[in-house]
This record gives C-alpha cells, sequence and structure tokens, in this order.
C-alpha cells in the first residue's frame, strides 16, 4: 500500500484563518473517504494523507511552505487558497512537476501560461446577467455599488458595472469599501444609498456582508441586493437577523439551502462528522477538486507525474460520479480553469428559493 | 571675542533673560553667577542656539550667530558643558572623546564606502584629539572605563575633555564643580586656569563663591532674567544689589 | 440635513470606542512608556468573554459587560505582572516586541479556544429610534452615552482623586513615586487593569453592532495609536479629542470625500497634522 | 532612632557599601561626608527600601525595615529627599508637593496646613505654585524636592545633598530650615559637600570612604582632623 | 590586534559556511527558506543601522521594502526595463521617496517617531492598495522576472538564486560593518546614546539622521527587489506591519546594535519557525511566550548577549571589582 501526501498551504492563523480551515476542511473530507474507500491506483491501494501548512496569507511564506511539501513530503498536489500564494507556487511547480490547485476566481491564475494548474472555482462571468436582470427588473434601473475592495471583489466589480449599464441601467453609487479593514461600514452604507438607489450590490466575506446588508436595512433601504458568490446567503441571516430582511437578494444557492440529492447526502455526511459546524462552498468546491484530482490520478495511472494528472483532469470531471460532483463540474479549460453550472437563489416572500440560471430576469 | 546685545528670552509669559547687553573678553575667565532661575542656564542656550533668542544679537568673533543652530555654534568654536553633566553613558570615556572632535572633520558616506585616505586619516586625527584632550585633563588611565561607571568629579573632567576635543575657542561651562568635594573642585579650578592658559576663553556658571572669586576675570550677576551687576569680583562682592540678592551677608566683601 | 445629522452621531460613535480604546492605551503609555501593542488583544478577549457570559450562562448585557470587564481586567493586570514588570528597566524596543508576544498569544490563544470564525454578539437595545425620519439605531444611542459617561468618570477619578494622581505621578517618575510612598508595582497593575477594564468595556459596547473573531482587535489598535499620537502620547485629553477628530475624519470622510479612501484619510490627518505640531495637540503637562 | 548594623550592597559585581554601620538618635542631626561615589546616597537609597541590601538589618524605631518595600518605609516616618530631585515635572509645584503627603492621604486639613507652612519655608514656590516643576530652575526644583519631603511628615528625614545647585543665600536658607525642622523634633541625617556649612549645623558626623565607615565623631573633633579639613572643607 | 583577527576570521568562516550550505542543504526547500532568510537579513541590517545605531526605531521599513519591491516589479512587468537597470531604479526611487518621508519623521523623536512612521507604513500599504492604475492594486503584480544573467552567471535554480541572494548580503554586511565601525558610524551611535549632547558637539542631527535613514532604507528597497525577483509576484501586505515586527524580532532576536545580530536573528527565527510548523494554528500560542521569555531573559539578544559576556570578562580582568554595567547596546527609543 502506497500512501500519497497532498500538500496546503493556506491561512491558518491570523484574520484569514477561518477561511483557510474552511478550504483545508473540504480537502480533508475528501481525503477521508477516499482513504475508506479502498481507492486504487495502478491496481494498488492507495492512502492520503493532508499535510497543511500555514502560510499567514503571505505569498513569500508560500513559497517556502510549497517547496517544503514538495521536496520534504513529496507532495504531487499542492492545493493554495489565495492568488498571492498561487503566483508564488507557479514560479515553480512545472519545474517540479507539482500541480497546483488554486482556489481563487482571479482569472489571471489560469492565464499565466503554467501548465500545471487547476482553478477550483468555476467562472463567474455567466452569472453576472441574470443576477443584474433580475434585481433590476424587480427593484428599479439605479445601482449602488457597495462591495469589497480585495481583489476578486474588484474583479466582480468590474463586471457588475458594464452589465448593469449595458441593460440600461444606471450606477448611481460607486462606493467600494474594505471589508476586511472597516471598523463600521455606517458611512459607506448611508454614502451608498444617499444615492437613492434601487438594488446593492454587495459582498465580501459573508458576515461583513451581512452586516452591510443589515446596516442598510437600519438606514431605510428597501430595495434588493446583488450578493457576490464569497458571500454566502445562509451564513450572512444570523447576521442580518432574518431572510426577510435580505428580501429580493440574488447569490450563489447555500449548500446549506442545496435540495439536490447529493448534496443533501453529502452535507448529512457531512453534519456527522462536525455536527457543530454548517458546510459553506468552500468546503464542497475543495472537496470535489480533490475528488477530481484522485480521479485523475487513477485514470493517469500514476501518483507522482502531475503533468499526467493534469492531462486527465477533464475526463475525471466527466466521470466523476454526481454524488461527489458538488461543484457541479463540466469540464476544465486548456489553461485549467473549470468550467460548471453554477445554483443560485434568490430571497423571495422571506425564503431562500432556487432558481435555474436561465430562470433568472425573465 | 561675544558681544551680546539686549537679550531677551521669554517661555509663554516667563521672561527667562531680559536685555541683557554683555561682552566676554578673549582669554579671560568670565563667571557668571546669580540666585537660582535667574537665567543663566538659558543665557548658555541662546549663546549655544538650543533655544532660539526672543529678541537681542549675539555675536562672536564678528559673526552674527543668533539664528544659527546648536551644531553651526559649536562648529564656530563655542564648546559647553551641561549643569546636569551629560556624557554618552552607555560608551567608554574615549569613544566619548573620538566623537568629540567629528565636527573638525568631513569625511561621510562616500569615504566609507570606498575607503579613502582621508577617512583614514581622520579617524586618526579624532583619536588622537581624543588622547590628548584626555591626558590635558589627566584621565589618561581611565579611558576604557564606561562613561556612566566613573566618578562625579571623573565625569566633570570627561566633560571638560570633551568640549577640548571640539577645539573651541570659547568654552561655556555650566556649574563645572557642582557635586564635586572642596578638594577636588580646586584641582578642577587648576584646570580650568590650565585651559585659559593654553588660550581658550571661559565663561562658568558656579555656585561656589570661594572658587568664582579666586578664578574670575570678570563677573556677571543676573537675577530675574536682568543683568544687576557687571565687573571685577572685587567691585561684585562689594555691590549691595548683588548681596541683597545672592550673596547674603557671609560671602560679602569683609 | 438629516444626513448631516447620522454622520455627526456617528462620528460620535466611533469618537467614543476609539477613545476607550487609546485611553487604555495613553495609560499605560504613560506609566511604563510602552506602546502596548496587546491592547488590541484585550479589546478582542473582552467581546469574546462577554458573548460567552451571555451565550453560555444566559448572563444579562449589563452583566456580562462588567463580567467581561473584570476578567480583561485581570488578564491585564496578570500581563503586567508577567510580561510588562520584568522589563519595566529595559527602555525602547524591549517591551515593544514583548507586547507583539503577549498579542500573538492572546490572539491565537482566542483562535484555539473559541475558533477563527466571525461571531455575533446579541443586544438587548435593537431597536431603531426614528425622530422626525431620522433613523437612530438605539445601540449606537447607548454607545455614545455610555462611552463619553465613563470617560469622564475617568477623568474625574485621575484629577480629583489621590489613587489617580498616584498614576499621573508614576508616569513622570517612577522613583520618586516610590520615595513619597506610592507602591509603583501595585499603580502598574491598577493602570494596567483600567487599561483593559476599558478595552473590555468598549468591545462590549461595540459588538453588537460589529462582528467578534480573533484578529478584530487589529482593525481599533492601528487607529488608536493613531490618536494617541496625535493628542500627545500619555496625554488623557488629548486621547478624547483624538478619538473625537479620528471619529469624524472617518465619518465625514467616508461620506463626502470617499470610503475607499476613509483609512488614508485619519493617516494623512495625522502626518498634517504632526507637521505642524510635533509633539501632539496636547504637549504633555497640559493636564 | 535609625540603626544601620553591617549593612552591605553591591551593584553587580561591584560592593558600594561594605559593613555599614551607623545611627541616629531620635532629634539629631547627623551628617555623612564623603568624596564623590564613596557611597552616601547608596545608604540613603537603600534605608529607603529602593535598593535591596546584601546583608545587614536596617532598624528604624527598633523595627527591622530592611527589604521592606519603599511605600511601607515611608508610611513608618522614614522619608528621603533625594540625589536628583526625582519630581513629576509635569505636574503643578503643588501637586508635587501634595503627593509628598500621600501617605498621610486621609488627612486633608493637615495636610493643607503643611502646605502653608512649606510654601511660607520657600516664598518662591507660592509664586509658581501652579507651574509645572519640570519648568522651574534647577534651584526652585531643589526647594520643591525638600519641600515634598517634608510634606511626608517624617520622623526621620534624609537629605542627600540639598544644597546642590544652590545660590549661597538659598543654602543658607535651607541650613536654618533644616535647623528648625530638627529643633521640633525631627530626626535629620544630612549628605553633603557643603561641609562647613553642615557641621555648623550638627549633631555628630560620619565620613565615609569607599563604601566604608572611615571617621566618626562631633562636628568640633572632625573640624580640628587635618585629614577631614583638607579633604572636605577646603582651605 | 587579537580582537581584530577573531572578527576576521570569525566573519570568514561565515561566510565560508554560507558558500558551502548548499552542498549539505539536500534539497531546495532548505535553500529557499535560506535564500527567504538573506532577503530579509538584508532589510534586518538596514533597519538596525536606524534603530539599533541611530536610535530611531524605523516602523515603516516594510513599507521601503515594498517601495523597493514594486519598483521592480513595475519596471520590469509593465515597462520591460532589463532587470537590473530595474534593479539599480528600485534603490533610487526608494531612497527618493525615503528622503522626503525621513525629514517629515525624523523631526518627531522617541516613540513619536515610532509611532509616526508606523502609520507613515499604513499609508505606504493603502497607497499601494489604491493606486491601481500603477500598482496593479489588491490584486498584486505577478509574473515578475527572474534576475536576468550577468555574463556566464544565471540565476534560475534555486541554488543559483541562493548565491545571488548570499552574494548580496555578503556584500550589504560588509558595507554594513565598514559604516558603522567607522567615524560615520560612532556619529550614529553619539546621536542614539544622546542626541542633546551630539549637537553640541557640532553634529548636524537632522542631517545625519536622515543620512542613517536613507541608507537603511536603501537595505530595505533592495531587499524588497530581491524579494519581487525570488517570490516573483508581490501584492501590497509586504508593505504590512508585520513584516517591520518580524524583521524587529529578527534584530532582537540577535542582538540589537551590531552587523551579526540581525544575520544571526534573520536566520535563526525562520528555522525555528520553520520547524514548528507541525503546530499549525497552534503555533503562536507557543511562539508568543517564547519570544517574551527571550525578550526578558536574553535582553541583548544572542550575539549581544555573547559580547556582554566578553565585555564583563574583559572589564574584570582590568579591574577586579568592576561594577556590573550593559555593554553598549542601549536600547533606543525612550
Ligand atoms: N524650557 C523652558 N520652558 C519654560 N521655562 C523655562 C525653560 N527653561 C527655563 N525656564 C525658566 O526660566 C527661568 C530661568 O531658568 P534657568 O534654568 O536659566 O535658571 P538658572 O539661572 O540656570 O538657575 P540655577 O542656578 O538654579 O540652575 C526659570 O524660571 C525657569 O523656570
Ligand atoms: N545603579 C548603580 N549601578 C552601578 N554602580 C552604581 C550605581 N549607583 C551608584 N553606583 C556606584 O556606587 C558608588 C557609590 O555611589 P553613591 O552614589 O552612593 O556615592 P555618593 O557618595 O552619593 O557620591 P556623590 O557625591 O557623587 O553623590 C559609586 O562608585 C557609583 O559609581
Ligand atoms: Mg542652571
Ligand atoms: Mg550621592
Amino acid at each position: 500500500q502506497e500512501v500519497v501526501k497532498i500538500g496546503y498551504s493556506g491561512p491558518l492563523s491570523g484574520g484569514a484563518a477561518q477561511y483557510g480551515k474552511n478550504t483545508l476542511d473540504g480537502m480533508k473530507f475528501a481525503v477521508d473517504e477516499l482513504n475508506a474507500e479502498n481507492f486504487q491506483v495502478g491496481g494498488k491501494k492507495v492512502t492520503f494523507e493532508v499535510v497543511a501548512l500555514d502560510d499567514k496569507y503571505n505569498p513569500s511564506e508560500t513559497a517556502i511552505n510549497f517547496q517544503r511539501l514538495v521536496q520534504e513530503s513529496k507532495t504531487p498536489v499542492v492545493m493554495c487558497p489565495h492568488s498571492g500564494g498561487g503566483f508564488a507556487i507557479q514560479t515553480s511547480n512545472d519545474r517540479l512537476n507539482a500541480l497546483l490547485l488554486s482556489y481563487t476566481s482571479v482569472p489571471k491564475i489560469t492565464a499565466t501560461g503554467n501548465k500545471n494548474t487547476m482553478r477550483i472555482p468555476p467562472d463567474f462571468s455567466a452569472y453576472v446577467k441574470p443576477f443584474v436582470a433580475y434585481t433590476m427588473k424587480r427593484y428599479g434601473k439605479n445601482l449602488a455599488i457597495a462591495g469589497a475592495d480585495h481583489e476578486y471583489a474588484k474583479e466582480w466589480t468590474a463586471m457588475v458595472k458594464p452589465a448593469w449599464e449595458a441593460a440600461g441601467g444606471k450606477i448611481v453609487a460607486d462606493n467600494p469599501m474594505s471589508y476586511n479593514r472597516s471598523t463600521d461600514f455606517y458611512s459607506g452604507v448611508s454614502k451608498a444609498l444617499a444615492a437613492k438607489p434601487d438594488v446593492l450590490f454587495i459582498g465580501g466575506a459573508s458576515e461583513p456582508t451581512g452586516l452591510v446588508a443589515k446596516q442598510a436595512r437600519d438606514l431605510g433601504f428597501k430595495g434588493g441586493f446583488i450578493v457576490m458568490d464569497q458571500a454566502k446567503l445562509n451564513e450572512m441571516k444570523p447576521v442580518v437577523g432574518s431572510y426577510q430582511a435580505l428580501e429580493g437578494a440574488v447569490g450563489v444557492l447555500p449548500v446549506m439551502e442545496d435540495n439536490s440529492a447529493p448534496v443533501k447526502a453529502w452535507v448529512a455526511r457531512w453534519m456527522k462528522k462536525y455536527p457543530e459546524r454548517e458546510p459553506g462552498s468552500e468546503a464542497t468546491l475543495n472537496y470535489t477538486a480533490m475528488r477530481v484530482a484522485a480521479l485523475a490520478m487513477q485514470l493517469a495511472g500514476t501518483t507522482s507525474d502531475a503533468s499526467a494528472i493534469r492531462a486527465k483532469l477533464g475526463e475525471a470531471i466527466q466521470k466523476l460520479p454526481a454524488a461527489q460532483n458538488l461543484a457541479s463540474y463540466d469540464g476544465i479549460d486548456a489553461n485549467g480553469g473549470t468550467r460548471g453550472d453554477i445554483r443560485v437563489a434568490v430571497v423571495e416572500g422571506g425564503k431562500i428559493k432556487e432558481v435555474k440560471l436561465s430562470d433568472l430576469g425573465k | 571675542m561675544l558681544e551680546i546685545r539686549s537679550l531677551t528670552k521669554r517661555f509663554g509669559g516667563n521672561v527667562a533673560v531680559n536685555a541683557v547687553s554683555t561682552t566676554i573678553e578673549r582669554g579671560k575667565v568670565n563667571a557668571i553667577i546669580g540666585p537660582n532661575g535667574a537665567g543663566k542656564t538659558t543665557f548658555f542656550n541662546l549663546i549655544s542656539g538650543v533655544h532660539p533668542a526672543s529678541e537681542g544679537s549675539i555675536v562672536f568673533e564678528g559673526q552674527d550667530i543668533t539664528r544659527l543652530r546648536t551644531d553651526q555654534v559649536a562648529r564656530l568654536g563655542v564648546a559647553r558643558t551641561f549643569q546636569a553633566t551629560t556624557l554618552f553613558d552607555a560608551a567608554t570615556v574615549l569613544d566619548n572623546l573620538i566623537v568629540g572632535h567629528r565636527l573638525r572633520t568631513r569625511s561621510g558616506l562616500w569615504d566609507v564606502l570606498l575607503g579613502t585616505k582621508r577617512l583614514k586619516e581622520e579617524e586618526r586625527t579624532c583619536r588622537e584629539k581624543a588622547r590628548q584632550a584626555l591626558d590635558f585633563v589627566g584621565l589618561a588611565h581611565i579611558e576604557n572605563r564606561l562613561a556612566g561607571d566613573i566618578s562625579q568629579e571623573e565625569r566633570k573632567r570627561t566633560a571638560f575633555a570633551l568640549a577640548l576635543a571640539t577645539e573651541p575657542k570659547l568654552l561655556l561651562l555650566d556649574e563645572p564643580a557642582g557635586g564635586v568635594n572642596p578638594e577636588e573642585t580646586v584641582g578642577l579650578a587648576d584646570l580650568i586656569r590650565k585651559m585659559v592658559a593654553h588660550g581658550l576663553t571661559v565663561c562658568l556658571i558656579e555656585h561656589k563663591m570661594d572658587m568664582i572669586m579666586s578664578l574670575a576675570d570678570r563677573i556677571l550677576v543676573l537675577s530675574y532674567g536682568e543683568k544687576i551687576a557687571e565687573g571685577t569680583p572685587a567691585e561684585v562682592r562689594a555691590n549691595p544689589a548683588v548681596i541683597d540678592a545672592y550673596l547674603g551677608s557671609e560671602h560679602a566683601a569683609a | 440635513m438629516d444626513v448631516v445629522l447620522q454622520q455627526f452621531l456617528n462620528a460620535l460613535t466611533l469618537g467614543g470606542i476609539y477613545s476607550l480604546v487609546a485611553l487604555g492605551l495613553t495609560l499605560v503609555y504613560g506609566i511604563l512608556q510602552v506602546p502596548n501593542f496587546a491592547h488590541g488583544a484585550f479589546y478582542m478577549v473582552g467581546a469574546f468573554i462577554a458573548i460567552k457570559l451571555m451565550g453560555g450562562w444566559g448572563a444579562n448585557y449589563w452583566v456580562a459587560m462588567v463580567g467581561a470587564a473584570i476578567v480583561v481586567a485581570v488578564v491585564a493586570a496578570i500581563s503586567e505582572r508577567l510580561v510588562f514588570h520584568p522589563l519595566r528597566k529595559a527602555s525602547g524596543l524591549h517591551p515593544m516586541i514583548a507586547a507583539i508576544g503577549l498579542l500573538l498569544f492572546l490572539e491565537s490563544g482566542a483562535q484555539a479556544l473559541w475558533g477563527a470564525e466571525f461571531q455575533r454578539m446579541a443586544t438587548p437595545y435593537s431597536g431603531i429610534l426614528e425622530f422626525g425620519g431620522l433613523a437612530l439605531p438605539a445601540q449606537r444611542l447607548l454607545i455614545i452615552v455610555a462611552a463619553f459617561t465613563l470617560m469622564l468618570a475617568l477623568h474625574l477619578f485621575l484629577t480629583r482623586t489621590v489613587t489617580g494622581s498616584t498614576i499621573i505621578a508614576m508616569a513622570q517618575n517612577r522613583e520618586g513615586a516610590a520615595l513619597v510612598g506610592i507602591d509603583p508595582d501595585r499603580v502598574a497593575i491598577m493602570t494596567f487593569a483600567i487599561s483593559g477594564m476599558l478595552a473590555a468595556v468598549a468591545a462590549t459596547l461595540y459588538a453588537p453592532i460589529n462582528l467578534v473573531y480573533p484578529a478584530m482587535g487589529n482593525l481599533v489598535i492601528t487607529k488608536a495609536f493613531v490618536i494617541i499620537i496625535l493628542g500627545g502620547m500619555g496625554s488623557v485629553p488629548g486621547a478624547i479629542l483624538g478619538g473625537l477628530i479620528i471619529g469624524f475624519a472617518e465619518s465625514f470622510g467616508a461620506f463626502y470625500i470617499s470610503t475607499d479612501y476613509k483609512d488614508i484619510i485619519a493617516f494623512a490627518l495625522l502626518v498634517v497634522i504632526l507637521s505642524l505640531r510635533p509633539q501632539g495637540l496636547f504637549v504633555q503637562g497640559a493636564r | 532612632m535609625l540603626q544601620l548594623e553591617g549593612v552591605s550592597l553591591s551593584y553587580g559585581s561591584f560592593r558600594a557599601l561594605d559593613g555599614i554601620r551607623l545611627h541616629a538618635k531620635a532629634g539629631e542631626l547627623v551628617v555623612l561626608l564623603g568624596a564623590n561615589g564613596a557611597g552616601k546616597s547608596s545608604i540613603f537609597l537603600t534605608a529607603s527600601g529602593l535598593h535591596k541590601p546584601a546583608a545587614g538589618s536596617i532598624r528604624l524605631e527598633g523595627q527591622e525595615i530592611a527589604g521592606a518595600r519603599p511605600a511601607q518605609i515611608v508610611a513608618r516616618g522614614l522619608v528621603q529627599c533625594p540625589e536628583g530631585r526625582k519630581l513629576f515635572p509635569q505636574m503643578s509645584v503643588q501637586k508635587n508637593l501634595m503627593l509628598g503627603s500621600y501617605v498621610h492621604r486621609r488627612d486633608g486639613t493637615g495636610n493643607r496646613q503643611r502646605l502653608d507652612e512649606v510654601l511660607e519655608l520657600f516664598p518662591i514656590l507660592a509664586q509658581k505654585k501652579n507651574d509645572p516643576a519640570g519648568s522651574l530652575s534647577g534651584g526652585q526644583q531643589q526647594m520643591v524636592a525638600i519641600g515634598r519631603a517634608l510634606m511626608g511628615r517624617p520622623r526621620v528625614l534624609m537629605l542627600d545633598e540639598p544644597s546642590l545647585g544652590l545660590a549661597p543665600l538659598v543654602v543658607k536658607q535651607v541650613f536654618d530650615v533644616l535647623k528648625k525642622i530638627n529643633a521640633a523634633g525631627t530626626t535629620v541625617l544630612l549628605a553633603e559637600q557643603n561641609a562647613h556649612a553642615a557641621l555648623k549645623i550638627a549633631h555628630r558626623a560620619y565620613v565615609i570612604e569607599r563604601g566604608r565607615i572611615v571617621l566618626e565623631g562631633s562636628p568640633e573633633t572632625l573640624m580640628n582632623n587635618d585629614a577631614v579639613r583638607k579633604a572636605y572643607i577646603g582651605a | 590586534m587579537l580582537k581584530w583577527i577573531e572578527g576576521r576570521s570569525g566573519w570568514a568562516l561565515l561566510a565560508a559556511l554560507g558558500a558551502l550550505f548548499p552542498l549539505f542543504a539536500g534539497n531546495d526547500y532548505r535553500l529557499t527558506v535560506m535564500s527567504t532568510a538573506y532577503i530579509f537579513a538584508i532589510a534586518t541590517l538596514g533597519l538596525n543601522l536606524i534603530t539599533g545605531y541611530t536610535g530611531q526605531f524605523n516602523m515603516a521599513h516594510a513599507g521601503f521594502m515594498a517601495i523597493g519591491a514594486y519598483t521592480l516589479g513595475i519596471l520590469t512587468v509593465d515597462y520591460h526595463v532589463p532587470f537590473w537597470i530595474a534593479f539599480v531604479a528600485a534603490g533610487a526611487v526608494t531612497a527618493a521617496i525615503g528622503l522626503p518621508l525621513g525629514w517629515l519623521s525624523l523631526r518627531l523623536k522617541g516613540h513619536y517617531f515610532s509611532i509616526f512612521t508606523m502609520c507613515v507604513g499604513v499609508i505606504l500599504f493603502l497607497v499601494l492598495e489604491k493606486w491601481e492604475s500603477l500598482t496593479h492594486g489588491a490584486v498584486g503584480l505577478m509574473g515578475i522576472p527572474g534576475p536576468s544573467p550577468i555574463g556566464p552567471l544565471k540565476f534560475e535554480t534555486p541554488a543559483q538564486m541562493y548565491y545571488l541572494m548570499f552574494a548580496f548580503l555578503v556584500l550589504g554586511a560588509w558595507v554594513m560593518k565598514r559604516i558603522t565601525h567607522s567615524l560615520l558610524g560612532r556619529t550614529f551611535i553619539a546621536i542614539r546614546n544622546g542626541d542633546d549632547l551630539a549637537e553640541a558637539l557640532g553634529i548636524p542631527l537632522m542631517r545625519t539622521k536622515l543620512l542613517a535613514f536613507i541608507v537603511s532604507v536603501l537595505y530595505a528597497g533592495w531587499a524588497g527587489a530581491l524579494y519581487a525577483a525570488f517570490v516573483r509576484f508581490v501584492g501590497p501586505d509586504v508593505a504590512g506591519a508585520q513584516n517591520t515586527f518580524d524583521m524587529t524580532m529578527y534584530m532582537l532576536v540577535g542582538g540589537l546594535g551590531t552587523v551579526f545580530g540581525p544575520l544571526l536573528g534573520s536566520i535563526a527565527v525562520p528555522w525555528l519557525t520553520q520547524m514548528m510548523q507541525f503546530l499549525q494554528e497552534y503555533r503562536f500560542v507557543i511562539f508568543g511566550p517564547l519570544l517574551i521569555a527571550l525578550v526578558i531573559f536574553f535582553p541583548h539578544g544572542i550575539a549581544g548577549s555573547w559580547m556582554a559576556w566578553r565585555a564583563r570578562r574583559a572589564a574584570a580582568a582590568v579591574r577586579p571589582v568592576a561594577p556590573a554595567t550593559l555593554p553598549a547596546t542601549e536600547a533606543p527609543g525612550a
């Protein structure tokens, strides 16, 4: 029997620690299942082991960790949940023949020509337009931007703005805020609301996003929200108070509210193991990515040749049983970016409602 | 050597030095006495550029130094010691003194990077000057002690040496014998005489009347920031205003 | 008009919290000349204790606040004893680095004990008061009233009581204080305890309208430093005024200039003020 | 009243005091003479509890105080006016003085009365009572330091070079004040460079050299000792 | 004389150890840790000049490191400037920005200077994050090229990179040694030990402090440029206070106001944290108290404690009863 180590370098201490843990646990959950399943590569039973190192979100530490993982633990696959660390890894992963599983939605991570990268979150650009259409139809043509200002949120803002205008709307306020560093959203939100918007674009980490939404409601905002996919409606709810207060919000479907059979079954398994913690998409996406990577190893018949594994990722996605494909992947592009069918939800009548992307705004 | 015209210093509403005019004569021992808070230290601070003057002018060897910074004044040849003897306590006595001559040297970063001859030369000169100054004040034997460790009297001498290392023309001494016992006070007075004999001009503040009266050529008396008397020791100790304000009957001329 | 009033209200809220945190920092600085980087961690611990008291024990909000104040006061006092007391004679960098060590310990300790995730504190004062179209969240009003009452009490304590004067005396000359019969060790511990208490109260006041997590102190502490250097380190009125200035700058700056640049506004203000008045707005000694 | 027996003190490996043995009877005015660095201040600092003696006993009115905290010692009536003044520079003169009576903080009227007495002794301080102590001249600060010690209503008062940096006129005043306090019953220990003036008001004196007591006697005997005359009195 | 030889041979031994390290490192991971440590060691040497020698604790040091890193990154990525020209420019830009900032901050003293520079650091961070058209904002700069070959010397493999960093470190330490042991160094130390007295001795305070400041940020700037070339990515976080704290820690662990101390600290601490990786998120529960204990029990750092021990022995040899005094590494700031 062979032990294959899977590397992880992410924030396990400091302000982003929880985020780091969430991504790591998704991976670990997949590994535990694989180990219980008598998983075989090339006819031999393989056991996986996750080696997790803390990098405090600091790319230079990621670079060191990556070297350590590849050189000392011989990990063929390394997961990193932030773009800076991903870029640091990309300087040497081709040479060292290690596959980077990058949990970041920054599109550039797959545009650099790196041969051994898989971007875990599917391309989000597809759902900007339906979000816009839905909220504009329901609430009106004036949008105020009150999203976060970190790298990922900026990418989103850069797509929402032209989409809104193309649909005939008007951006009445452009007011990004630092969700990670602000002590207070009062001024920022009141400034955005002073422009009398019908819809607010919000989003960063779930809880601060919830605070922003709550602040807006406290200040008398009655319109809808476009919620960037980093924030999860179910995690915002305890901060805002109730789904009623989030009426008219549109965002990705929270894992906990997903009624599809595979996800429900998976959530049940998860809750058995972590009774106190509701999983989010960090867990499901990384779970799926780990599953895909393992399957690709099996297909390639190797646990060490990253290029061979990378070459089989597309096939693995196709062959992945639906029960394990929680991310709804349907393919991977030439640069390693995943494609998938994202499930979205709206809050209507004080309840979460799953809708098909194609039905939104109709 | 030093011409002072209606020098005034105000701290808020408090006039510490009030329209004082005087001259300090070359090659002499000039003393300043006066009650506590009379403005003596402030007077020194004004000359050496620590505080900007509120009014008046200070002319050193024909050059107006009223608005100059402390280091510029020092470069022109005015050295001072502090009332509470300040030294670089964490450094050895010799290291203290080497820095003392730094203002007469010119090497900067480039000399250091290129290792120029000038730098080597100047480092040697600084060391020599330091040793000379130490010899002069008679402390050659303690050059390796930390300045924080030495006795009060040795500190006073080191402070003199430090001032001497800057190659001054005028030396301002603020209570050079403060906290020093009578025997050693005599030694310090001798040292001051020796400095004058070597061509320096000295201006000192002191409360020890025995020392002042035997040492000073001229005395300036300040009280509440104003000049109340000026003259030879004999004149000053006979001056009723000075006796009233400062000396008391004990030290007055018999 | 009502937006101006709203910003004004918000400025007072922020200013009140900032001032409370900065007051503790400035008191400790005055006594030990230590910029206590761990002060933000005291703030964080205060919020967690209050949450746990309310959640686990079902304590009432005010009881939880008192409980948090006591616990953090003890934590701060122990920190003084174990970390800063041994360093009282080392000047400069050493206590600063030790404070960073303490910060790392408290922050990671909190994470180990309570987890890294965001937590929410419930408030009994969740209502929104309406005055002629002006929405005033009750908790914010509470913050303003409580913060300024506490500041007034502290001011009276420092200037009118002998015990208060001992803190100031210690700050100016430790040996001198000992020679008039003040026990410096006790005053140091007391000062730390007071500073911890102020941080805990500030955190409990502010937590219901914010999030609680191990790194939450880092946001406030940098501002608190800006405030005390703006007001003059060690100066109590300086900390209060500085807190208000930053509160107003952030609130109005974010509204009228840009939310994106609001942090720069506070810091730029500091650079400008200190360029004009290097010793801070309140010269030390203006007490 | 105050008794030191075999008191030794080290700063690291340097022995500053070596078996010091001295005493002051109630109502006495005792002077310590000695060159710079002889150990006078060290004796006072040790008695006040700011330095811990390596050996020996210090008794105040028969009670052992070696190793007690400075605050306790002050509370028992042993108060020092230290070398280097150690004032609270940013506090007003009045607050400095009032803190001098910290150990009597419950006795408000007594303290105010004492304050008036002190301000009467040093009229210049009355004028400056609202100024920060740090802005005063060196000599004025010395007066605040003496005044602050008096505010503690000491039974034993130790003064470390009170005449340092004072104008002759003020020195005379200070010594007059000391005499007066002493006459009123306070035991006084005085470390002085100004031996002449000190011996004039002293009852007894010690001479200290390199951390040891080398001579003890009445002012007259010391005045007549040639070595002492030369070293400490001058001329 | 003896001391002089001892110093020389000590340094030679260190240099030899450094040069041979790749032979017994075994793998690229150790080389990477060491190369990163060298980069921070260079910056820490600079921090030590202004803090340990001149007595002004500059908390914006990481900000200047970031300026160097961004200058190199922006010039090479967006303007395709050849690497080594961009490298030189990184130093120039850092110094040019350091001059006005230094002038402004050095008017303050002690903790005021420190906290003020901490705020300057925050401003630098925010500017890097917000000025998107220049710095690419929060996303950061990616695709920074590695150092281009100098003649036959190539810098592609980890070992080659290691030697490059090592060479810069040796150069940096050598220059620093020269500065601190010269008349100029004495001038800096004089300011640290007492600026009033230094000024009275005719040392122009502002000019001298500013010189130390500029040299110090130059080290930071070039270390930043090396960082960018090594990690190939820079984000605003480089300017974060965390980096300054780390460097301060290195300096203190090794020994303030010595050349050897910062080197030792910058190398020892990262290895220590690497060894504690197995503790994962609990690592700082241990590391924090460790740091506190170190500061309390070894206030002069490793190098400083050793020198203090030697100084005490030397003093004891001269005078049988020497007062115990601390070595001449008085902490600045107060
Ligand atoms: N920096 C300052 N700020 C405010 N007032 C000051 C300052 N320096 C001195 N003074 C005031 O100026 C007056 C003169 O002080 P100065 O120190 O010059 O006296 P001095 O003659 O040297 O006295 P002494 O003999 O006691 O040293 C005093 O009243 C003092 O309070
Ligand atoms: N904190 C200290 N650390 C080390 N040595 C000290 C310390 N304090 C005093 N000394 C040394 O102890 C010896 C006695 O000092 P002390 O201050 O008691 O003398 P003194 O008689 O009061 O002298 P002075 O007349 O100068 O005040 C001196 O050699 C002094 O250098
Ligand atoms: Mg004076
Ligand atoms: Mg003494």
